[in-house]
């Protein structure tokens, strides 16, 4: 390919959105509109001559490299396949409070986090992460919840007392200039 | 964002001073003498550190005045008075000579880190992520005790702030009450109302119930029976509802 | 380019980051790691041989594909893509630290660096280069620290043996002053 058709790709592969010509033709000031297309047209080429698995597109905003269609089931097959799922920082902020506070009721979990947590409760239930395990004094008798040996498991944990406290894990974590 | 992340610490201050520690400082005094590292002549870079923490306003620091206090403890062991052949006689400075030497091979290690990343930021990456099409099926969980540890930290530096309480009209949440149901009916097999509503419960509370109940109900996770009206309604698990 | 080859260049192309190589190979469930090395192989030779901007590399335990450094300034300038930040000395010089001796609790990075490093570690946590690994022995059994591959990534190192050995380095480290 010649040089400002490299640059072209180069600069598409690198942006998040698609470019559109005049944004192109700003990469190399020497280069004229019709030189820009030119090269556009020869990356084109390029992958759909040479058996590429991608493909240059004009959309209404510009210009992309798109994957061709054809890939898209595999690349998700594969990626599920391979990428574990993560919990999100709202279930683990939850988690957290959970472990070290069990047995904890909602109504205090959220007091301590400022938002509603009935979601996610259900949600690390269903994963079996937490269980219910009773029901506290007060108002409504509301259900109280705890962590489970899953929870253990999926951690490493042999048990709670592994975890960390939370005056240490302030040490560990935390800014904590030494005073002077 | 990670650079301001990083100017917050108290690394910044010496940054400005071009040093990266007491050890980084006394490395550059052995340079700029020219002294042989295995044999410093204590009494005088001890001197000349003092001055420079001084001029260079570090005489505030911890790090630099533990060096300080360090260099000041083997200059005065060196005065100590010893046989001619003292066979257990151990240099003081030892310790020291082996704490620069170690600094100076990280100092060649982050050189060799520095260029590679260099490098590597000179490249960039695909930026364009296309949107995956589909809504991932639950997935092996990947969970890992530190993303546990950072949730915990992140919680105790929220609730280390003052609670402020908004009073805010609430909509109704049938997700949790749905929860709520579910879970006592894990603990057991037929529930009243009054197990699923707590007593006093407020009206959105009430609402987000009953609806849960019904929902539950039409996936057939649940029956509801009440003998007569006004009677107290039972709930009872459906057998083939959804497994704890 | 062959179908294999194609398949490849689709998923790299889909990813931001490297693709793990048990991803790649998940790709096509019939293709053996031979024939998935060499499609590799092809790709990186067309794209190196056929002049293109952008090239193959593997490092953090995958593969990805990059632009060439040739053309990061052009793309700058036309702000298509930004480099991301540089890491500070303090950064830097505690990622060798811990990169060299991991795991290591924050005691004994104080200890080579001769600074507190608390907020540098807070940092390098929250840009996810190192990562707890676990708890030492003695008193109050501290955090351990390890690199991540974010790591490797960031610094374009297929594993942390490509950094040089102790003795490769010029500085020797020698175990007793001269006798005054």
């Amino acid at each position: 390919m010649n040089p400002l058709a490299k640059l072209l790709e180069a600069a598409l592969f690198s942006s998040a959105r698609p470019v559109p010509k005049e944004e192109l033709a700003s990469l190399d000031p020497e280069s004229s509109p019709a030189a820009v297309q030119s090269a556009l047209d020869e990356l084109r080429e390029t992958y759909d001559n040479n058996g590429h698995g991608v493909e240059l597109v004009e959309l209404g905003e510009g210009w992309q490299i798109l994957t061709r269609p054809e890939y898209t089931e595999a690349i998700e097959r594969a990626q599920l396949a391979v990428r574990p799922h993560r919990l999100s920082a709202a279930a683990l902020e939850t988690l957290a409070i959970i472990a070290y506070r069990q047995p904890i009721g909602r109504a205090e979990i959220e007091e301590i986090r400022g938002v509603n947590v009935g979601g996610v409760l259900k949600s690390l239930h269903e994963r079996a992460l937490i269980d219910v395990t009773g029901r506290g004094e007060g108002i409504g008798r509301p259900l109280l919840y705890a962590t489970t040996p899953l929870f253990l498991e999926q951690f490493a944990l042999r048990h709670l007392e592994e975890l960390p406290r939370a005056d240490e894990l302030a040490v560990a974590l935390r800014a904590d200039p030494r005073p002077i | 964002m990670g650079a301001y992340a990083l100017e917050q610490d108290q690394s910044f201050v010496v940054d400005l001073m071009e040093f990266q520690g007491p050890l980084d400082l006394l490395l550059g005094l052995i340079r700029d003498e020219k002294l042989d590292i295995y044999d410093i002549p204590i009494s005088r870079i001890a001197d000349q550190f003092l001055v420079r923490i001084r001029t260079l306003g570090l005489d505030q620091a911890a790090d630099y005045l533990e060096m300080a206090a360090r260099l000041l403890r083997i200059k005065a062991q060196l005065l100590l008075p010893r046989s001619e052949h003292d066979e257990a006689w151990e240099d003081p400075r030892a310790e020291l000579v082996r704490r620069l030497l170690e600094y100076q091979q990280m100092r060649e290690v982050v050189d060799v880190l520095e260029k590679l990343a260099e490098e590597r930021r000179a490249r960039f990456a695909r930026a364009y992520v296309p949107p995956s099409g589909v809504e991932p099926p639950p997935s092996p969980l990947a969970l890992s005790l530190a993303e546990l540890l950072t949730a915990i930290d992140r919680v105790l530096r929220v609730a280390a702030d003052p609670a402020v309480h908004d009073v805010v009209s609430r909509a109704l949440d049938v997700d949790s009450a749905i929860g709520t149901v579910r879970a006592v009916l894990l603990l057991r097999e037929r529930a009243r109302w009054r197990d699923v509503v707590r007593h006093g419960a407020e009206r959105w509370e009430i609402l987000s119930a009953l609806l849960a109940l019904l929902e539950l109900a039409r996936r057939g996770e649940l029956t509801l029976q009440q003998a007569t009206p006004f009677a107290n309604v039972f709930i009872t698990r459906e057998s083939t509802g959804q497994a704890a």
